[in-house]
């Protein structure tokens, strides 16, 4: 708790610290979802970005670890509802990932909450909305998760070469 | 579908064998009788408790429970209104058993503090500050069932028909259910026209009167700032039953059963009516249609004398 | 080693960019980032002097990539792609930063969405400095279009298409065309006949040479897509041989069977033989199995005996075809809002509680009364309540609003009033008459006499026990009174809603759903006939709620779009495919199974997987199980898309 | 039949309101985020039992509290009809739970009003904190001091009747053994009321 | 060999290794003798007696090659790394430890309290009942003691120092081992960085019969005899082998054994347990969570499983500790009010 009280110290109002997530979004579904919740006019923070790709069945677990390596907070990855996949079953693969990927992250010390399949279709941009705004709110009760780099360099005061190794390249 | 939805909802393995009554004698609830029970409604809870109990389901009253607050808390002051009701649900918690209630003033007071529980409301920290200055604590909600409920949906039609023993043939009955075990919604019924009483009275072999009446208001606690017009509202209530042709009206709230037979006569003087309809408790007559002693079923203590009614059956 | 040379290019969208985000601070930022060489903003990026920026500065500064910040990819991509193109870059050298949709419209507050313009901005720049050239490719196109759902929005997408030369099927489950249209009455605002109006299309639709009418039958399959979708129909087994039938009705006349009629919204009987209603298109019986005493107990055969021309086949089997098509038309209509979900309103309960449905077949000359307005024992209603917005406007049910039953409202008070002495109550919350002349007949109805428009949501309809008459309670509104209104015969004008089998439907053809269940356009004003589905149209009343003049529009507006697709005779397939890098492939085979078009196969001579490129989709689901990495799918591969990750995470 | 005061009519000055301050302040009770969702369309007052005896229907009270007619709102006799049957509130197309707005409303008046039905609702309360339970002759007695003493008399003999019946205790419950706990419950609620 | 070349320099180190890569060394059998004719070798201290000051008064560079074996744990393999690379020419991460942190390096799970807690206080053979932990100062009559700080995570060596080449393995297989002396000692080196082993993944050289990546349940390797001629994923048993690299020669399929990854990813894998998990995942069929759940809980404890050798090479790194002890905490506050 008093983390996320020195994290914030509020100037002007607003927390100093904004929750960085990662959304990782299929292009027929989740994107045009985002989209349409654009065109709503909905509002959710700006700390939410969006990266495209053609399926959620292209999301490696990879992507995933890359951003919480580049210091993200948080991680949606959304996709096309169970049977509605533009891929016929893309969406299945990235269930099915997810469903061993989310152990590893506990076990890598990162909160359950940080890491969200969500499945929204190109109709609900209001479901995008409460998603992306529930998020954020959740993530902000943990607090910043920081860069592993950063991690790394509080761990042991060491300063490494080249932290990263894989997938930096 | 009725049987199916009993069977799969049942929470006891014991009633999916289904023919054998005693296998369920594992549905043990804790019980909520509430003030009115325990007060004007006493026919209701020893009704409730001994009909119940011999269809295998034991009502264990909940230890040192406290008034639910009712709609007059609610008007008062908003988080008393969530943090008496929800020191029972806390001993509820404790207990572990879900529970069960009779009263629909409760039943609707208790789940409105349970959904608070459920919600992510600030109002839900408060309660929860509340009850730890009593040394209580509640988490999440507790399940709470009506009786009818657990009459109609845990023990089911067929168990109910295998063991009546006087079946209430030829009597028109009028299920009038009241507005709080309807409204808002709740797990089971439609918040407008539900059918559970009107199915468990048909089990007993009555006549179930149509009544489209069946969740009209009584004006509840009202009869004492609001007399006039709730006499009035209950008078409309007494019309469809008669002009239905019931012989009597089953109820399943204490309020609805003290409007509409202790105020009868009022009604009578103000409106110029006659009616003389016996105002009972549902559970009343499931009682003595299980063959239960007929003198403990409370009859007498209707203003409305309903032995005429019941005498050919007994 | 200096990397390509990029351009980037802030829009500012007229307000809709500039107002939330700082341009000057973007344009300036991006010109920072390494290998940017030229950074503009311009009011309309999308405009011809905005595109006209990019490609001079693609001579100039021998632009490699092209970085557009604006709005969504999926409004602008292909501007911007063209754009390039003809500056003379290859149009997948390009990438945009989606700083409209998901940055300006969604943020509160002015540095934010600064900030996060930027993200997007650097992730864009990362992901084009990987880009690499791509040239698209086409596919031939089958030059048939298919139609499903026989409604006038899909009779109406037949005729244009058919009417320009090209091939058509229009399948439709029911035993005949017409859709809910044919059940109607008087239309509004003219209040012509719906069978005088529709009919001479349905015979026109069956005449056309263009036009394949599969009646009784259903889409069951559909593969492929645009420009060569392979579809499978089943068509149901009328136990009728259409090329004998003549239509004479002796079968209809002799069978003994009788059930409700669905057509008469189950007020009046039809036979277990049957045509759904006389003008029926084709006017050919079918058997209903279900109720025919032959399929139920092997007797009978009364039809078949009274034939003339011996016609009924009661062995016939389903058929099945399968057919290849350019573009798929869907329109399959509307389910009105079932009442007696609603007890309050008493349908199905009260006999004179009735759908507005049931108000036009009551109403039609056709229809089980003979076209008069009857309370359910023969006799006439002396009071009539007419209830707007039952199921719709209501968040209990369907929060959206139905659009057609304001007018319907005013045309069955004024229906009411010709046919009946009934007094009219038309209860309405809003009245909402936006179409050309319908304000107009509004003003007309208003004025008749003893019609009673109340504002105020019809809460309740109770019986009097003792009277057994109708009470409708209401506030007036206006007045600020409670109203009881006794009545007769109420009119309940239910909500438009989604068929029951949408989803399965939107399926079935790769479309989408919105909230409200309706299938989803791919832009709400600019596109809505497109699906997500190239190649796959919506018309009518499953796309939302409309009258018969938006209906027979977009039925026309989609005949459009199909014969843009086989027109055009070919179609561009999209080279960012999944690729085999075979020196690094280990032949695992993990990749095979997970694709969905079979488009991996396993080359066994060289131990590795190999990709049909014609069948990838460019899904990616391949890349990301292939452990080793030898899977990559053009324009999204790995080190692309972690390029973006990292872009948008910098701060 | 008496002559009703003909009332003159009013000229209302939107700026003689304070409506945001006055939504804001119902917003922080249970359900009344969404009222100003309400399109007024009277469905509350038509499925209302008792409607029809109000000064005030219930959707003109709504538009009166968007109004931001506060004092009015409270001298209503409205919400003090409300017999919690919620059939407003299963049946209002926008969601709003007008029995919660109606207890929010009497919550808020029953710091400063003063008529028979604060009195039963406080009565109520207090016999409730006494006992940890209701106790009818208890209320009936508190109730009657606070309004009008005789009434007692119209009261007794069905009173009289309920106790014949068996349906009335005259000996106050034997308080239950959390009585302190329901004082403490009480005394922590009024805390946290008074703190907030 | 050509005789007339100068005799090569050598240096072999163990840091936070087991000494499997030292016996691998002397693995090369009767080679090892070529190798003692070829080089002259300035430390090792598994073999020979020498001390690091000696090392020390070497000149900078003056050492050719470093075959550098074992993770970073503490300060004092920290000095030592970073002694080695200014003496010598060319540096080798030498072994899975080395390369990607190998087993020890399991150990970024943990942090170094609980890794002393554990390891002082509550294993069932210790007695401690003082709780004396490590210190890195010790006051003697002699004057201070220091020693080495140990760390809270496990890095890998091109962490601290440049790396020049990467043979990874554990331990590094005899015939790679010798393809690099070849390679040093002729002077045709491959271009920095790269690393002596496969470019493909071990599938590749794994020659057991490989039909369709389905399945509908996992096992572990103590719960199956499995078949020796069938790929082992699709016997359910996870084996890393489509995603690591080549060059062992099978050793463990060999003896029916999965591989569990010491030659780390393949280079243009995106990263080690990432991808393997991610293609194991995909092979269980089932399309709902109730179906699949069932079958992916039997790939139990996926960090151990998919990053044995290579976690601190990983994304990720370490556990975020803190973070989750906070939350922990928070969790508990809640509950208790």
């Amino acid at each position: 708790m008093t983390e996320n009280v020195t994290a914030k110290g509020g100037q002007g109002g607003g927390p100093a610290w904004e929750p960085k997530v990662v959304a990782i979004f299929c292009n027929w579904c989740s994107y045009t979802g985002a989209d349409l919740a654009g065109i709503s006019r909905l509002k959710y923070p700006a700390g939410l970005r969006i990266v495209r790709v053609m399926c959620s069945g292209r999301v490696s677990p990879a992507f995933v670890l890359k951003a919480f390596h580049e210091g993200a907070d948080g991680v949606l990855v959304g996709g096309c509802h169970p049977g509605d996949c533009h891929y016929l079953e893309g969406n299945y693969k990235t269930l099915k990932r997810k469903l061993v990927f989310e152990r590893l992250l506990e076990q890598f010390g990162i909160e359950k909450t940080r890491f969200r399949l969500e499945w929204i279709s190109g109709g609900e941009g209001d479901k995008f909305a409460r998603v992306a705004n529930e998020l954020i709110k959740e993530i902000e009760a943990l607090g910043p998760l920081g860069s592993v780099a950063e991690r790394l360099r509080q761990a042991d005061g060491l300063s490494l070469r080249a932290e990263g190794g894989a997938g930096s390249a | 579908m009725t049987d199916a939805r009993t069977k799969g909802a049942g929470p006891k393995a014991g009633l999916e064998g289904g023919t054998e009554p005693e296998a369920g004698a594992a549905l043990k609830y804790s019980f909520f009788p509430g003030c009115s029970l325990h007060s004007t409604a006493r026919e209701y809870h020893e009704t409730a408790v001994k009909s119940m109990a011999a269809l295998g389901v034991e009502l264990e009253e909940l230890e040192d429970w406290n008034c639910c607050g009712a709609t007059a808390l609610s008007s008062a002051d908003t988080l008393l209104s969530y943090a008496l009701p929800a020191r029972n649900l806390a001993m509820v918690a404790e207990v572990g058993r879900p529970l069960a209630v009779a009263c629909n003033s409760c039943f609707v007071t208790l789940n409105r503090a349970n959904a608070v529980m459920a919600s992510d409301t600030p109002w839900r920290k408060k309660v929860q500050e509340a009850l730890a200055a009593i040394g209580r604590r509640l988490t999440r909600p507790v399940e709470i069932r009506h009786t009818l409920h657990i009459l109609r949906h845990e023990v089911g039609l067929d168990r109910l028909r295998e063991k009546v023993t006087r079946r209430l043939e030829g009597l028109k009955v009028a299920p009038y259910y009241g507005c709080q075990i309807a409204r808002p919604r709740h797990q089971w019924g439609d918040p407008e026209l539900p059918v559970e009483m009107d199915e468990v009275l048909a089990a007993t072999g009555a006549e179930v009167v149509r009544y489209d009446r069946k969740t009209k208001c009584c004006g509840g606690a009202l009869m004492t700032t609001k007399e006039d017009i709730v006499l009035s509202i209950n008078e409309e209530l007494l019309r469809e039953a008669k002009a239905r042709g019931a012989d009597i009206i089953a109820v399943c709230c204490p309020m609805c059963q003290m409007n509409l037979d202790a105020y009868q006569g009022k009604i009578n003087s103000r409106f110029g009516t006659d009616y003389s309809i016996p105002i009972v408790y549902y559970t009343q007559l499931v009682g003595f249609a299980l063959g239960l002693d007929e003198a403990e079923m409370g009859f007498s203590r209707g203003f409305v004398p309903a032995t005429k009614y019941l005498r050919k059956y007994a | 080693m200096p990397g390509p040379k990029i351009g980037v290019y802030v829009c500012h969208c007229g307000s809709n960019i500039a107002d939330k985000v700082d341009m000057d601070a973007l344009r300036d930022f991006a010109g920072e980032l390494p290998d940017v060489v030229v950074s503009r903003d311009y009011k309309y990026m999308c405009s011809d002097p905005g595109q006209d920026l990019i490609k001079a500065d693609i001579k100039e500064y021998g632009l490699e990539r092209v970085v557009v910040a604006s709005c969504s990819p999926r409004m602008h991509e292909p501007t911007f792609k063209r754009a390039c193109e003809v500056g003379g870059l290859n149009p997948y050298l390009m990438e945009m930063a989606n700083i409209r949709e998901q940055c300006s419209w969604v943020t509160v507050d002015r540095g934010g969405a600064t900030r996060k313009a930027k993200a997007l901005v650097r992730s864009a720049v990362n992901k084009a400095r990987l880009l690499e050239p791509l040239e698209d490719k086409s596919v031939p196109v089958d030059p048939k279009t298919l139609i499903v759902g026989g409604g006038i929005a899909g009779i109406e997408a037949a005729l244009k298409i058919a009417e320009a030369g090209y091939k058509v099927y229009l399948v439709e489950r029911e035993p005949s065309i017409g859709g809910q249209m044919a059940k109607l009455d008087k239309t509004f605002p003219t209040l012509d006949c719906a069978a005088c109006i529709l009919t001479p299309k349905m015979v026109s639709a069956a005449q056309n040479p263009n036009i394949t009418l599969l009646t009784y039958a259903e889409v069951e399959d559909v593969s492929g897509y645009v420009g060569n979708f392979e579809v499978t129909i089943r068509k149901r087994a009328r136990g009728v041989d259409e090329k004998l039938c003549n239509g004479c009705g002796t079968c209809q006349e002799k069978c003994p069977i009788k059930v409700p009629n669905e057509f008469e919204e189950g007020m009046g009987l039809r036979k277990a033989i049957y045509t759904p209603f006389p003008q029926a298109v084709p006017n050919k019986p079918v058997i209903d199995r279900e109720n025919c005493t032959y399929y139920k107990t092997g007797k009978c055969r009364v039809c078949e005996r009274v034939c003339p021309p011996q016609a009924v086949r009661f062995d016939q089997e389903d058929e099945i075809i399968k057919e290849r098509f350019g573009a798929i038309i869907v329109s399959t209509g509307y389910q009105p809002f079932d009442p007696s979900v609603g007890k309050q309103w008493g349908f199905g309960r009260y006999d004179n509680v009735i759908t507005g449905l049931q108000f036009e077949r009551l109403s039609n000359a056709s229809g089980p009364t003979g076209g008069k307005v009857l309370l359910k024992d023969g006799t006439e209603p002396k009071a009539v309540a007419i209830l707007h917005c039952v199921g719709s406007r209501d968040k209990n049910y369907n929060e959206y609003c139905s659009r057609i039953c304001c007018m319907t409202s005013v045309k069955f008070a004024h229906l009411v009033r010709e046919k009946t002495g009934a007094k009219v109550y038309d209860l309405y919350m809003d009245m909402r008459t936006f179409g050309k002349q319908y304000e107009e007949f509004y003003n007309r109805v208003v004025a008749e006499r003893d019609i009673y428009f109340i504002r105020g949501k019809g809460a309740e309809i109770m019986e009097d026990p003792v009277s057994g008459g109708l009470l409708v309670r209401v506030e007036d509104t206006l007045l600020g009174v409670f109203r009881e209104i006794p009545v007769d015969m109420v009119v309940l004008n239910v909500a438009m809603c989604p068929r029951p089998d949408a989803q399965e439907v939107a399926q079935k053809f790769g479309i989408q759903r919105s909230a409200d269940g309706f299938f989803l356009e791919y832009h709400l004003k600019l596109e809505p006939m497109k699906t997500a589905n190239e190649g796959v149209f919506i018309a009518g009343t499953c796309q939302a709620p409309k009258d018969i003049p938006d209906t027979v529009g977009q039925g026309a507006g989609a005949a459009a779009e199909a014969l843009k697709v086989v027109l055009l005779g070919k179609v561009t397939v999209t080279p960012t495919t999944a690729e085999i890098r075979e020196t690094l492939c280990s032949g695992c085979r993990m990749c095979i199974p997970l694709c969905p078009y079979t488009a991996i196969s396993f080359n066994e001579a060289k131990g590795v997987a190999v990709v049909n490129e014609a069948l990838c989709k460019g899904c990616g689901t391949c890349a990301a199980s292939c452990p080793s990495g030898a899977l990559r799918v053009r324009h999204f591969d790995n080190r692309q898309l972690l390029s973006q990750i990292e872009g948008v995470c910098a701060e | 039949m008496e002559q009703a005061e003909a009332k003159a009519m009013e000229v209302i000055r939107q700026d003689a309101f304070d409506a945001a301050a006055f939504l804001d302040e119902l917003a922080s009770y249970p359900s009344g985020e969404n009222i100003r969702s309400c399109m007024q369309c009277g469905v509350c007052t038509a499925s209302c039992p008792l409607s029809s005896k109000m000064t005030e229907t219930p959707r003109k009270i709504m538009e009166m509290i968007k109004t931001g007619m506060r004092n009015e709102v409270l001298a209503s006799d409205t919400m003090w009809y409300c017999a919690s049957c919620y059939a407003c509130t299963v049946r209002c197309p926008q969601g709003i739970s007008m029995a919660e707005v109606m207890y929010a409303l009497r919550t808020i008046a029953m710091k400063t009003a003063r008529n028979l039905s604060t009195s039963f609702y406080q009565s109520f309360s207090d016999t409730v904190r006494r006992y940890g339970r209701m106790h009818e002759s208890d209320l009936m007695i508190r109730f009657a001091l606070r309004t009008n003493p005789l009434s007692l008399l119209k009261m007794g003999p069905l009173g009289v009747r309920m106790l014949m019946k068996g349906k009335m205790n005259l000996m106050p419950p034997s308080a239950i053994r959390g009585a302190k706990e329901i004082a403490r419950l009480y005394d922590k609620v009024a805390e946290m009321e008074g703190g907030a | 060999m050509p005789e007339s070349k100068k005799k090569l320099k050598l240096a072999l180190y163990w840091a936070a290794s087991c000494g499997g890569c030292e016996v691998a060394v002397l693995d090369l059998d009767e080679k090892i003798l070529t190798v003692a004719e070829l080089a002259d070798i300035v430390l090792w201290p598994v073999a020979l007696d020498f001390k690091y000051k000696d090392v020390e008064a070497l000149a900078d560079g003056s050492v050719d090659v470093c075959l550098f074996n074992g993770a970073i744990r503490n300060s004092e393999q920290l000095e030592i790394a970073e002694l080695l690379r200014r003496k010598s020419k060319v540096m080798v991460a030498f072994g899975a430890c080395a390369c990607y942190g190998g087993i020890p390096a399991l150990a970024n799970q943990f942090d170094r309290e609980s890794i002393f807690a554990r390891v002082y206080g509550t294993t069932p053979s210790t007695v401690n009942p003082g709780r004396v932990l490590p210190q890195t100062k010790l006051p003697t009559p002699q004057g201070e003691l220091h020693l080495p700080t140990f760390y809270n995570a496990v890095y890998k060596l091109d962490d601290v120092v440049d790396v020049d080449y990467y043979i990874p393995g554990c331990p590094p297989p005899p015939d790679l081992i010798w393809t690099a002396v070849e390679a040093i000692v002729s002077g045709k080196l491959p271009p920095k960085g790269a690393t002596i082993a496969g470019e493909r993944a071990l599938c590749h050289s794994c020659l057991r019969k490989k039909e369709e990546k389905k399945v509908t349940a996992f096992r572990r390797v103590h719960e199956v005899i499995p078949d020796p001629e069938k790929c082992l994923l699709e016997q359910g048993i996870i084996c890393s082998g489509p995603v690591t690299r080549d060059g062992c020669g099978t050793r463990c399929l060999n003896a029916n054994m999965p591989c569990r990854g010491c030659f780390g990813p393949t280079p243009e894998a995106l990263e080690h347990g990432a991808s393997m998990l991610s293609a194991a995942a995909t092979m269980a069929e089932g399309k709902d969570e109730a179906t699949l759940a069932p079958i992916l809980d039997g790939i139990v404890d996926p960090l151990g499983t998919f990053y044995r050798f290579t976690l601190a090479d990983s994304l990720l790194r370490i556990r975020n500790k803190a973070l989750v002890a906070g939350a922990e905490e928070k969790e508990g506050e809640e509950a208790a009010s």
